[in-house]
């Protein structure tokens, strides 16, 4: 895959404003974006594909079934709200926490294998998981989906916030996605973001230097995962249902299209793509029912002549005229 | 002076960033055999990949047989009668001696009678290979697969053949039987260009020879007289 | 977070910058709510394998609309039908439901087409104490757990058809095997047929075969189904499922010895099925426009359908969407405004007759009390053209006797 | 036919750095090496040398982890370390360096060897949390070993844009990253001018006297003038073992390797 | 009773597996020579299923449409191997996945544009219509019985073709070491051009093949897709025994877990494959983890 540079030892002042940066567009998305639910969606698959970009353009491995874990993270935030009646902010947490737990279990089978087996591997289990879901009515809402979970107020501490009103709503999901990039990129700068770039540069001798590559493989997967977990978790939260659709490897194709559609490797190609598929996708399903004919086309446009996606070109060009 | 078999003029070429052949120009004559030496990773190897057409990136002109063939890709060149035995033999996994020999021929689309006359031939030529027909090919010895990359090569009955490295990993037995199949060639009025490491089998079976550095040439001359010259030998020479 | 910001119309708002230059728009915009239409949003799957279904369901809602207009509208207020692609996805149906309440400013959301699709808009609606008439089937969406006190539901439910179907079908001595799709419609079309076999008495279910959600090939639960030697085989699924599994369920040779009966037989599936595959096959339905010889109303529907639409004649579920915008329109206006406490009071115990003769709204649940129609396909020589597909059998008038009571959906009476 | 000369020496002592005993490898039915006993002393340079496919790449995976033998063992100060992960034997100190240049392309020059120290030092290796500048010993080390081969000036260029004499130099100071007790070299001069090999020469002797080197090298006279001690392999078999004097007359290596006629001298 | 019943279970799952089996082997070839994992094999096999209806309007003749959809859909292939996969070469491959990735969706879409969302109807064609009593197995419909027989032709041939003919060595070596075959005077180009096309010719006779069992409707592809998938998965990638014997064996798993365990039918080959993995990661017959 084509990668970014790598992360230098010392922060660039790039990598050291992207949080601040991102964090600043988002801030004012609601009064750009066409309308406050799909700044909603850009937010949350934004981070969806930012999960996914850490293990394929970071570490270099197409997983083609990371709707499990956006749906892990729904379902365990979702099943929480609505069965268990946890709190919200409880059933974030354990949204996230069932996502990491399916993604040591799928990693560890599907790390097994390499390249395109890799991506096949995981597009069957992710396919296993919702099937499974699918049965298990009792707890899924099977095809109906979810239901139940409306949380119309947040407390925090003695505050009490109208999860209905839009704008709060949104701000309190920002928090959340800025957070998480902020966590991101912290990984990505640490010794461990350091590891998995170079499993990805050279695997061979990255296990040659010492590191358990399996191990390090089966890490970036979890936290993957458990990025991806987040995102679902928000966005049961925001949709207050929870679609077995999530789960469909449909789901999955989307985030390496977002993915690939912004530029894989780079910390902000994911949101780009993000913003761009959705933005095309709703202004282009108003004028024609054939919306897909034009998603795919634009796909496969960018496979052939962008395929370091639209914000990885930038960069690209960017660092090109430094040089 | 007739024109040379082979013409390579101001050859180019570049691994990504890597420059790696800086306008190497060499001619082979017909029935010739001409030597390209020089250490290991100066451009040997790919100088006679880019002259086989297996370079993606490469500038220069290479005339073989009076006609242009730059712009053609590898396997237009083996129409033209150009032969090239890799330097990793290239033995394919899976097949047996004898598939493996008949991949020599499938471009020429033989019939089966036809095929079957020459494959006989090579069995005589190749006793080693005729007795092992049915063996799955990568189970031979290192000397044996060259002996059938060769032998896969010459099927075609080309105008001239690239060899890369073919002493390489070779038992030294089988070396001297190597060279003299080259010469017993050239009597036979193929053309030869020879990558060597091994200079002194390089230069004594060769009529000329080139010595590369650095991706361009930097010596040329009858074999006879560089192999007399030592400072050639410790300055390009790998040894 | 200043709460007047979220109620802009962000379209207009170039960036945050702006927003406080919009207040004084924000006031201009009060004064002019009166005269503004009434917008109706209607979420509907124009992609994907019901998209025939969609866009006669938006042709017909366009002809309620239209006809509400001409009338005057509500005193001279028109309305205008806000038509958003769902895609058959329940999150996409949940995130275009909240464009339309938060941005657009709908009075009201009429629409969907699959259960899940339609109980993710309620989910929605519900929580934002927003009007919603769904014009698709379920059971689950009048049960008290997933009632909401804005919901209605104008369509039929499984209970409905396949009780409807079976008392038309069923008699004493046979032997009944079912087949069903193993989600919460397979199992509430399955329950229906189960309930009306005890009413009836005498009608042995001899096996209930469950089968995979979205089954390609249903071959491998024929054999077993056939050995019970059925008089009766209820397929309960729908869309491509039915199509897919009566075409195989006649290859192996059920309907040699069995009669197939579905709890809906659906006009675009028919016609997407073959008429050899389809034959004799009875089945529920809402709507087929032959009716019109019987029932005025729907005479009345099928001439401004044709008027529309080059003499075409509407679809099953195009007829839902005429119906439900119509009978919302109709409540506004008699509320006198689109108030929803107001629309909601007269909806609840609501008589009326859009295009299928009389019904009423049952004020417990908010489901529509309506006829069934039991329809039976034809033979391919027997069909006079393109769009006569099926014999009325009967019409099963609506009854309350027929649905579940309110009691047994779990709301307090 | 081909019943080998004994080795001259080969038993461990308790100077023994990696002991081979035993150690064979075979993929399916071929035979990549086979029984070969081999003691490594500590601070020695070793060279191995045989001709093509004799067995010189199997016996150094071996070594080096990154293939499991068939049979036999390999001591680490006196541990069996055989059917160990690859990854454990770079982190009980056993590094290796490319003949055919292994880097991470698109990582600087300074990252490379960065990331090699990394993977030694457990703490650095499992944060996932501070930034990489927080271990600045690695990033000292790192620096120092690009010093050791002459590359600190290149240290902020991406490896892939590096000439291929420093790109040789890297795969060294990759290999020192971490202070290995053991050094696996893979032919480290391939490719290079005479003034690179003999700067790598240089380099290579002033490794030798810190550390145990293990050296596979085509170049006689550089091996010659380097090791203290030869291998030789033929065949997938130990054919000898000594010092280079001993080798040079040892009349089986003479024969099958050293060659006299003009095939020789390969 | 019971006994007769596993019995004709058996059978109707080695029915469904000669589709499973049609289906994994085009996705399969072309993944062996080419390294190409297609994702728009089931979009193919949905416009083989559609290219039948087109030509049975057109002459009414299913057995000239069983010839002439394959060809029409593998010339299709061919040009999409030519203008959209050959400028990835060499870029890894991911690139052919996704741009395969984006164009099952293109394909659709067009479909849809073309033929309506709603699908269409496909009858069996009269000579096979009806079915046939096979003793102990009871009533069996004979075109499940064709489709088996074509699965088994099909197969034969293709083994002949990759076993006998030069084309097979060609096809053999190439997956090996392409660049041997362009040394040796084979424009490989060509074979890959020519290899895609047998590929989705072969989705589209399998789409074509099952369009009198199944609906066909523009969205027929998406389930087979991931289900060609697991068959290649568990058979080991490239491998054409492999794909036979895993088409087999997951036709025969689903039927009989579709006897005891309805409900999971579906989920059955995916467990199938988990299991398997454990196993082999290279699946039943792969050769191990390369490329």
């Amino acid at each position: 895959m084509t990668s970014a540079r790598s992360e230098a030892h010392e922060p660039t002042r790039a990598q050291r404003w992207r949080v601040p940066l991102v964090a600043a567009v988002l801030a004012v998305l609601p009064w750009i974006a066409p309308s406050q639910a799909l700044a909603v969606n850009i937010l949350i698959y934004g981070l969806y594909a930012t999960g996914f970009n850490l293990l394929f353009g970071y570490m270099g491995l197409l997983s083609f079934g990371h709707a499990a874990f956006l749906g892990a993270g729904a379902y365990g935030a979702g099943i929480a709200l609505a069965r268990f009646g946890v709190g919200w902010f409880g059933a974030i947490a354990i949204g996230v926490a069932a996502s990491g737990l399916l993604a040591v279990l799928i990693g560890a089978l599907s790390i097994r294998s390499r390249g395109i087996y890799f991506s096949m591997v995981t597009l069957a289990l992710a396919q296993l998981v919702y099937y499974v879901a699918f049965q298990a009515e009792s707890w899924t809402g099977g095809e109906n989906g979810l239901r139940g979970l409306t949380v119309s107020s947040l407390r925090i501490g003695p505050l009490s916030l109208n999860f209905l009103d839009p704008t709060i709503k949104y701000y309190v999901i920002f928090g959340f996605v800025t957070a998480a990039l902020w966590a991101i990129s912290r990984l990505l700068n640490s010794p461990f973001g350091a590891t998995i770039e170079a499993i990805r540069e050279n695997e061979g001798r990255a296990q040659a230097c010492g590191y358990d590559v399996r191990r390090m493989k089966l890490m970036a997967f979890t936290l993957s995962g458990l990025v991806c977990g987040l995102a679902g978790a928000l966005d049961a939260l925001h949709l207050s249902i929870v679609p077995i659709d999530t789960l469909y490897y449909q789901t999955s194709g989307l985030a390496v299209m977002m993915a690939l559609l912004g530029g894989a490797g780079t910390f902000l190609g994911p949101f780009v793509g993000a913003a761009i598929f959705l933005l095309i996708e709703d202004s282009f399903s108003l004028w024609t029912s054939h919306w897909q004919l034009f998603v795919g086309a634009i796909f496969i446009l960018a496979v052939l002549f962008l395929p370091r996606g639209a914000w990885g070109t930038l960069v690209a060009w960017r660092a090109d005229r430094r040089a | 002076m007739a024109e040379p078999l082979l013409a390579i003029t101001d050859l180019n070429a570049w691994y990504g960033p890597a420059h790696v052949l800086q306008g190497v120009s060499l001619h082979v004559g017909r029935g010739e055999i001409v030597a390209l030496i020089g250490r290991n990773g100066v451009g040997k190897t790919t100088t006679i990949r880019a002259a086989m057409g297996l370079v993606a990136k490469r500038t220069g002109t290479v005339r073989f047989d009076g006609a242009e063939i730059g712009p053609r890709p590898s396997h237009a060149r083996f129409a033209a009668g150009l032969g090239y035995v890799p330097e990793e033999r290239r033995i394919v996994p899976g097949l047996t001696v004898r598939e493996n020999l008949r991949l020599g021929l499938l471009a020429a689309g033989a019939g089966a009678a036809e095929e079957g006359r020459a494959i006989d031939e090579m069995a005589r030529r190749f006793p080693r290979l005729g007795e092992r027909f049915e063996q799955e090919a990568i189970t031979m010895s290192g000397g044996e697969q060259q002996m059938l990359a060769i032998a896969r090569a010459l099927l075609s009955r080309p105008k001239m053949i690239l060899l890369d490295e073919p002493s390489e990993g070779i038992m030294p037995a089988l070396v001297d039987e190597m060279a003299d199949l080259f010469l017993d060639l050239r009597r036979g009025g193929t053309t030869l260009l020879l990558v060597e490491q091994n200079v002194e089998l390089a230069l004594e079976i060769s009529d000329r020879a080139y010595v590369l550095d650095q991706g361009r040439v930097v010596h040329e001359g009858a074999s006879g007289i560089l192999l007399a010259d030592p400072t050639i030998r410790d300055r390009y020479c790998g040894i | 977070m200043s709460r007047t910001l979220t109620d802009l119309d962000r379209r207009t708002v170039l960036g945050g910058g702006l927003a406080a230059l919009a207040a004084p728009a924000l006031l201009l915009r009060a004064a002019r709510a009166a005269d503004e239409p009434i917008r109706i949003g209607f979420p509907t799957p124009l992609t994907g394998p019901f998209g025939a279904e969609a866009k006669d369901q938006v042709r017909c809602a366009q002809i309620a609309v239209d006809q509400f207009n001409a009338a005057g509208g509500l005193n001279g207020r028109k309305a205008e039908l806000l038509v958003r692609d769902d895609k058959l996805n329940p999150g996409e149906a949940a995130t275009r439901t909240l464009e339309l309440i938060e941005q657009d400013h709908v009075a009201c959301i009429v629409g969907s087409l699959s259960s899940s699709v339609q109980l993710a808009v309620n989910e929605v609606t519900k929580a934002r104490g927003m009007l919603y008439v769904s014009i698709s089937q379920s059971d689950t969406i009048t049960e008290a757990s997933d009632f909401g006190r804005t919901t209605f539901h104008e369509a039929l439910n499984p209970h409905m058809t396949a009780g409807a179907v079976a008392r038309h079908v069923f008699k004493p001595g046979m032997k009944v095997a079912i087949l069903l799709a193993d989600y919460a419609y397979g199992n509430e079309m399955a329950a229906g047929f189960r309930r009306a076999a005890a009413a009836i008495g005498g009608v042995e279910i001899v096996l209930e075969q469950k089968h995979p959600f979205g089954t390609a090939d249903y071959s491998t639960f024929l054999p077993r189904l056939r050995s019970v030697k059925p008089d009766v085989v209820c397929i309960c699924n729908f869309g491509r499922d039915q199509a897919n599994s009566i075409k195989q369920a006649v290859d192996f040779g059920i309907t040699r010895q069995a009669r197939i009966v579905v709890p809906v037989l659906l006009y675009n599936q028919r016609l997407a099925g073959s008429p050899e595959a389809f034959e004799g096959i009875v089945g529920g339905a809402n709507y087929y426009w032959t009716i019109e010889d019987r029932v005025p109303s729907a005479k009345a529907f099928n001439d401004a359908y044709r008027a529309a639409n080059n003499g075409a004649v509407p679809s099953d579920y195009g007829a839902y969407g005429y119906s439900g915008v119509r009978l919302v329109l109709e409540a506004m206006r008699r509320a006198g405004g689109v108030g929803t406490d107001a629309v909601v009071r007269e909806l609840e115990g609501y008589h009326y007759d859009t295009c299928k003769g009389p019904e009423t709204m049952r004020a417990c649940d908010h489901q529509a009390i309506q006829s069934v129609l039991i329809l039976q396909s034809k033979a391919k020589a027997a069909m006079k053209s393109a769009a006569d597909l099926f014999d009325v059998l009967a019409i099963e008038e609506g009854s309350e006797a027929n649905l579940r009571s309110c009691a047994d959906l779990g709301h307090k009476t | 036919m081909r019943q080998p000369v004994p080795p001259l020496e080969s038993s461990a002592s308790a100077d023994t750095v990696l002991a081979a005993e035993g150690l064979g490898k075979r993929y399916g039915g071929f035979v990549a090496l086979a029984d070969v006993s081999v003691a490594f002393t500590r601070g020695r340079l070793t060279a191995i040398i045989g001709p093509n496919g004799a067995g010189k790449s199997t016996f150094f995976a071996l070594l080096s982890g990154a293939a499991t033998p068939s049979s036999g063992r390999i001591r680490l100060e006196g541990a069996d370390i055989a059917g160990q992960a690859q990854f454990r034997f770079a982190r009980m100190g056993i590094a290796r360096s490319y003949q055919i240049t292994s880097l991470f392309p698109e990582l600087t020059a300074h990252e490379n060897v960065r990331v090699a120290c990394q993977a030694v030092h457990a703490p650095a290796r499992r944060d996932l949390w501070r930034g990489r500048s927080h271990y600045r010993a690695l990033v000292e080390e790192a620096d120092a070993a690009l010093a050791q081969v002459g590359l600190l000036a290149r240290r902020s260029r991406p490896a892939s844009r590096l000439a291929h004499g420093e790109q040789r130099a890297l795969e060294i100071a990759v290999a020192l990253a971490g202070r290995p007790k053991l050094l696996l070299l893979d032919e480290p001069t391939a490719g290079m001018s005479p003034e690179e090999t003999k700067e790598m020469m240089d380099l290579i002797a002033r490794l030798a006297t810190e550390r145990t080197v293990l050296l596979v090298e085509h170049k006689m006279k550089l091996v010659m003038g380097l090791a203290e001690r030869i291998v030789v392999l033929h065949q997938g078999r130990l054919l000898a073992s000594g010092s280079p004097d001993d080798i040079r007359v040892h009349p089986e290596v003479r024969r099958v390797y050293l060659g006299e006629g003009r095939s020789g001298r390969g | 009773m019971e006994i007769d019943l596993i019995a004709v279970q058996l059978f109707t799952g080695v029915a469904l597996g000669a589709v499973f089996v049609l289906l994994s082997t085009g996705l399969s070839i072309i993944f062996g020579m080419l390294g190409v994992v297609n994702f728009a094999h089931g979009a193919f096999y949905m416009t083989g299923a559609y290219a039948g209806v087109f030509f049975l309007a057109l002459t009414g003749n299913f057995w000239l449409a069983l010839a002439a959809v394959p060809l029409l859909i593998g010339a299709l292939g061919l040009g999409v191997e030519r203008l959209l996969i050959r400028p990835l070469y060499g870029r890894g491959p991911d690139y052919p996945l996704l741009l395969t990735f984006g164009l099952g969706y293109v394909l659709v879409e067009i479909v849809r544009i073309l033929f309506g969302t709603d699908g269409v109807p496909f009858e069996t064609p009269a000579l096979l219509s009806g079915g046939i009593d096979l003793g102990g197995l009871g009533y069996f419909p004979a075109y499940r019985l064709f489709v088996i027989a074509v699965t088994a032709v099909i197969l034969l041939l293709l083994w002949l073709l990759l076993a006998r003919t030069r084309y097979g060595l060609i096809i053999r070596a190439g997956a090996r070491d392409p660049e041997i075959l362009s040394i040796l005077g084979i424009d490989i180009a060509r074979v890959w051009l020519l290899v895609f096309g047998l590929g989705t010719g072969l989705a589209a006779l399998a789409g074509l093949l099952a369009a009198p069992m199944r609906s066909v409707n523009p969205e027929m592809g998406v389930a087979v897709l991931v289900e060609a998938f697991v068959v290649t998965v568990i058979g080991g990638m490239g491998s054409l025994l492999g794909g036979a014997i895993a088409g087999m064996l997951v036709g025969i798993v689903v039927s009989l877990t579709a006897l005891w365990m309805p409900e999971m039918s579906t989920i059955s080959m995916f467990a199938l494959m988990t299991l398997v993995l454990l196993i082999r990661p290279q699946g039943l017959f792969g050769r191990g983890l390369a490329r």
